[in-house]
């Protein structure tokens, strides 16, 4: 059934079915996902705000793995390093300045939840927490919503390989098991889990594990984002084919600390990130494309161009955007329209207020 | 009026919701083909298929967490633990996750769940089979909780919290389910969460408590009134969160002497804010100390017989509290 | 490695290392284990006591596992069916019959817990409680304290494979297989969980999930109480070995209703259950153990007999036998030699008990 | 005696117990390497070595149920929950086990464990690193629950969690860290378990708390004093269980006029047990109506800075709360 060798002279991503449009897209979304996070260090860095986890070196596999999706019909369910999901389903750059400034226009959150807490319901992104692993067992209920309603729809959700040593990961997997839902659940393996190496967390392979849940488990790098389309868009057909779930694993490496509150030199050397550093993907899927004759390096500098008055324009905005007011901060406890259990707002008397007393 | 039994109630409630709306769904160990290990669910597997009468793998965290995503993606999960006592795998999901959805997403996303689960002891259970749980989760925002006493209640509550777009955790109590009957309408009816009942209209003495302790309470106002000319008011709070505020004090200040009852155990029960919200409120409408009548504060009750009836509240236990409360 | 073969005329369970005396012990403890069990099953039905959870068909691995363990050292947490761990580790017919009666005297709970609930200190059976698979992250931590502490000595848990679709399971595994810890995971797949057959729980193998976990995992037959003991003990010797946990899925069935409150029948047919009945296991040992020369009708007779007197006795005195005093069942909230937090104890006014009420 | 931060008092009782006890030991998330992230564990896996202070996998059910294992067994270990928001998923290890294991075994076994887990908010951690998870284990008997204001306590109420035979679950302030200073003692010490403390003596109003509102408290109590001759009682409860009931009563008849303190929310927290004991016993000495300042009832306080503080109690919103009540 592979066709690998079949079409010699098809380039890869043509023979995955991406067209040259939509690799060139995936790279402009790497490229952007790189460029906001870089920003946003630079941004804590200089204190205008206080906390960034970065996604640098897990964003072409991110975004590789949601085109490989279909972004009208599949449920997301982004992890906090997800830059590469969210930005490829279609949430901007100015809206996520919003979120890590905390601002109320934030579509996330309305700046209630940390950044890289995700959600937005039109953009069938699922809200995020932080207890990390929950959404593992939301996706498999999307999943059974989708299977239950007929609906052609899958949902795919992250989450590092350190969360994949929680009950929630067993749970989910195993009842999507028994259920043959279509989810897809991707690990993305960057080694740590903050201090914490691979070598402690686990001492089996991640992807192994799909054995005991009866359906495929696949291990891939990471820094091959054609190969990461593949595998998810194999997964994706064999999901609405009604033949169950897939755990991908992902091959990668957090190059920066855990976030800006870390300091990793305290639990790894610079030896062990630089080596890492050097097989950045970007630059190698840049190359491709300028190989198979898609991208030059006029586009390249035009690119930066357009993305670097992207970044400003979002963070100009964000900076001076409005915060929500003390008195909605106590709104959306309950739904509005039930009266019986709208809560008071609008009071100065923090302590005074009490959920749910009614009228 | 028909007369049925407090578990048919429940049955009926998710039956009716399930003919009514095709996005309700239920799912837990053993519902389907055993119908559920008392018996809720009987028959329901059978008229609504496998699908919507969903036996899932032993797995709390997973029956709440996949029941919150259904919910989050539109469908009205109604997910059953099979005794309230192992819900605790499952507190994660309920207190991080279902509570919380509507707030941190601004009201973008809601999740409109209910989590049944049977509390309560009196039936050889022992320690984990015989817990109420409700003080755990009492007190996070963002999660209702109700806890009918009668079958009318228990239909009514159980209908209300299936429509309702916010996650419920409905307590039924295992002891009811086959003790206690009353009239249930043919016809569909709500009763409105957070709002609660006055069961017994009386001037000497408040009693305000939940599930079953109510009937001991009913039982001993009875014979109160025969024999001692004692009148007791008596309350059900019937939602434990959002409480009724103005229904608790309302039914305070009507004699100004007023005693909780419940089975969980006293230590920061949901009498102990009761209690508070009467101290924060009417302090100078009291006749005497508000009495809490509780379960002891031991981890849970044991199987052994003559210890089960120690622990557990019944008519007599009332009585002599409720009694030496109108003496004061 | 393996001997297969190479002592083609010694008996299996002297290969194993199983002397005559042993295997003869095994033998009487798989019959005792099940005339206690249709024992309490009778009592139950006469209404004199309430309730009863069935271990007929799990008996005999259950035994043979628990040879296979150094009763001296090792530690035990055994799920509510365990009647033949328990009986092979020293706790007696009298005790189990105490608390199937809650009786005061009962060693496990003194009459507090459901029958089923073993516990004994002294013969190293960890407490145990009804919410499934708890005991599996127990006895990872048992584990842990025998290697911090260099004791030889290995733990042994038990649960169904219902339980292991439970987040303790995949978190207890994951954690011994980092740390290497001398234990051993025992799931007992007797194919349902109550009404849930395994085809529900679990797309998968359970021995299948030590892949993931990185050490190993053996599917076994529980009717061959022998290779049960085989592949037990090698577990154990690689455990005090240093060479980390082992999972063990052994293949039984449960040929009673999951409780005495249960009716089978509802999700199940009669055929079925006595399809595997007839796989029973005991008759299969009795008959190894005559045909090796170990065994006589004669010491069948006279075993049963004894064994039958010894539930008699056991019976008789527990049916007379005192509750735990409403008084001492306040008791043990807290230690009692830390004043500060003693329980009141005594008072007929259930409620106005409070805990922690000091002094 | 030494001025010392309030995580160098957390610090250096683990550190003196570890050397005392060699069955004491640390286990958790980053405590290794990284020394805790907070820096709590800083230094203690370089003294000890990776055996004795252990970084764990990321599943803290397993974190509390080893702990419970190896404690069963004899250890004595002290398991670090990262942030407590993230303690829930080992709520049925704490509440069907560790409490229970003493009472269900006839006092057979024991689980001598500490859970330390930081709380509180401040921290702009956001919903999910800012709560006060107290209220969902208060209540359940079998724990006990401690909760520091002062380095002093910090140092020696988790010394007396580790060697307490039961289980004990310790709540850091995690804006305490290193707001907080005050004096310890260089010898070894203990700060018993279910006592507590009065901070500051007073005639007019009582405050009742814990954990880092109490600084507010003094504060605003030193400008009430100064500005307007008001003399605030201020009660420490330190444990939170056992509540020390004489403490506490004691401290409300003092001035007959209580007001309780908590940053966790409202509706079912301590506050409502402390109120319903005073309602119990001590009705008549009342002077005014028990008050309760505490955390709004919401999921859990917002990122956003001016969120983040409309939520926060903080000097102003005590003294408001304290002379309105000193008015009374
Ligand atoms: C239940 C829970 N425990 C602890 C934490 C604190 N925490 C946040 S991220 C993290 C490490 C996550 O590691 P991994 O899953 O590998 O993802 P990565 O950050 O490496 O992408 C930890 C321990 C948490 N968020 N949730
Ligand atoms: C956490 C939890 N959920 C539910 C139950 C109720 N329950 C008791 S036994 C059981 C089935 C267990 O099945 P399995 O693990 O296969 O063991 P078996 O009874 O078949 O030996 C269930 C659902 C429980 N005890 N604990
Ligand atoms: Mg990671
Ligand atoms: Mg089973």
């Amino acid at each position: 059934m592979t066709q690998t060798g079949t079409v010699r002279h098809t380039h890869r991503h043509a023979e995955l079915g991406i067209s040259d449009d939509k690799a060139v897209a995936m790279y402009e979304t790497m490229t952007l996902a790189r460029g906001y996070d870089e920003r946003v260090q630079l941004l804590q860095r200089a204190g205008k705000i206080n906390f960034h986890v970065s996604g640098i070196s897990q964003e072409p596999s991110q975004v590789a793995m949601t085109f490989a999706m279909d972004r009208e019909t599949d449920w997301f369910l982004p992890y906090y390093r997800d830059y590469g999901v969210v930005l490829s389903v279609g949430m901007t750059v100015k809206e996520l300045m919003l979120s890590v400034y905390a601002k109320v226009e934030d579509p996330n959150s309305a700046g209630r939840q940390m950044p890289g807490h995700f959600g937005s319901k039109r953009l069938r992104i699922v809200t995020g927490s932080s207890p990390v692993t929950t959404q593992v067992p939301h996706a498999v209920g999307f999943a059974l919503a989708a299977k239950m309603r007929g609906e052609r729809s899958v949902s795919i959700v992250s989450f590092g390989e350190g969360s994949s040593s929680q009950g929630d990961f067993h749970e989910g997997c195993n009842f999507a098991g028994v259920l043959k839902l279509p989810v897809i659940f991707i690990c993305q393996n960057n080694q740590y889990a903050i201090s914490v190496p691979f070598s402690k967390q686990s001492a089996g392979r991640i992807a192994d594990r799909a054995i005991g849940y009866g359906f495929p488990g696949y291990r891939v790098d990471g820094n091959d984002p054609l190969e990461v389309y593949r595998v998810v868009k194999e997964a994706r057909d064999r999901a609405v084919a009604g033949e169950g779930p897939t755990l991908i694993e992902i091959m990668t490496y957090r190059v920066n600390p855990h976030s800006t509150s870390d300091n990793d030199m305290a639990y790894r050397t610079k030896e062990e990130v630089d080596e890492h550093k050097k097989k950045d993907a970007i630059p190698v899927f840049r190359q491709y494309l300028k190989d198979v004759g898609l991208w030059s390096d006029a586009q390249e500098a035009e690119l930066q161009v357009r993305q670097r008055a992207i970044l400003d324009e979002a963070t100009e905005y964000a900076e001076k955007a409005p915060f929500q007011s003390a008195e909605d901060s106590h709104r959306y406890v309950y739904a509005e329209d039930n009266a019986i259990t709208r809560v008071e707002t609008g009071s100065e008397s923090v302590g005074v207020v009490s959920a749910g007393k009614g009228d | 009026m028909p007369v049925i039994e407090y578990i048919d109630a429940i049955r009926l409630a998710m039956k009716e919701e399930m003919e009514r709306d095709p996005s309700v769904f239920v799912l837990g160990e053993d519902v389907g083909l055993k119908g559920g290990v008392f018996g809720t669910t009987k028959g329901l597997q059978q008229q609504f298929g496998e699908d919507r009468v969903l036996d899932t793998p032993l797995a709390e965290s997973v029956i709440a967490g996949a029941a919150i995503g259904a919910a989050m993606a539109g469908m009205k999960p109604i997910a059953e633990m099979q005794y309230s006592d192992f819900m605790f795998p499952a507190t994660n999901q309920i207190i991080s996750e279902a509570a919380k959805i509507r707030y941190r997403s601004n009201n973008d996303w809601d999740c409109p769940l209910v989590i049944r689960a049977p509390i309560g002891g009196g039936i050889f259970g022992g320690p984990y089979h015989s817990q109420c749980p409700e003080s755990v989760f009492f007190g996070t925002p963002g999660l209702k909780i109700v806890a009918p006493a009668t079958a009318y209640d228990a239909k009514g509550l159980l209908k209300a919290a299936i429509r309702d777009p916010d996650p419920v955790l409905f307590f039924e109590n295992k002891k009811c389910y086959r003790l206690i009957t009353d009239e249930v309408p043919d016809d569909d009816y709500v009763v409105p969460i957070g709002k609660s009942k006055v069961m017994r209209e009386g001037t000497d003495i408040t009693v305000i408590g939940y599930s079953m302790p109510l009937h001991f309470a009913m039982q001993a106002a009875d014979e109160l009134s025969r024999e001692e000319g004692v009148e007791a008011h008596i309350l059900d709070l019937r939602t434990l969160q959002p409480l009724d505020r103005e229904g608790i004090l309302e039914a305070a200040a009507k004699t100004g002497k007023v005693l909780i009852v419940h089975e969980d155990n006293k230590t920061g029960g949901i009498g102990a804010e009761v209690s508070a919200i009467i101290a924060e409120e009417l302090l100078y409408d009291l006749d005497a100390p508000i009495r809490r009548l509780c379960g002891p504060d031991v981890p849970a009750m044991p199987i052994n017989s003559p210890g089960e009836k120690h622990f557990l509240l019944n008519k007599d236990k009332l009585k002599a509290a409720m009694l030496e409360l109108a003496r004061y």
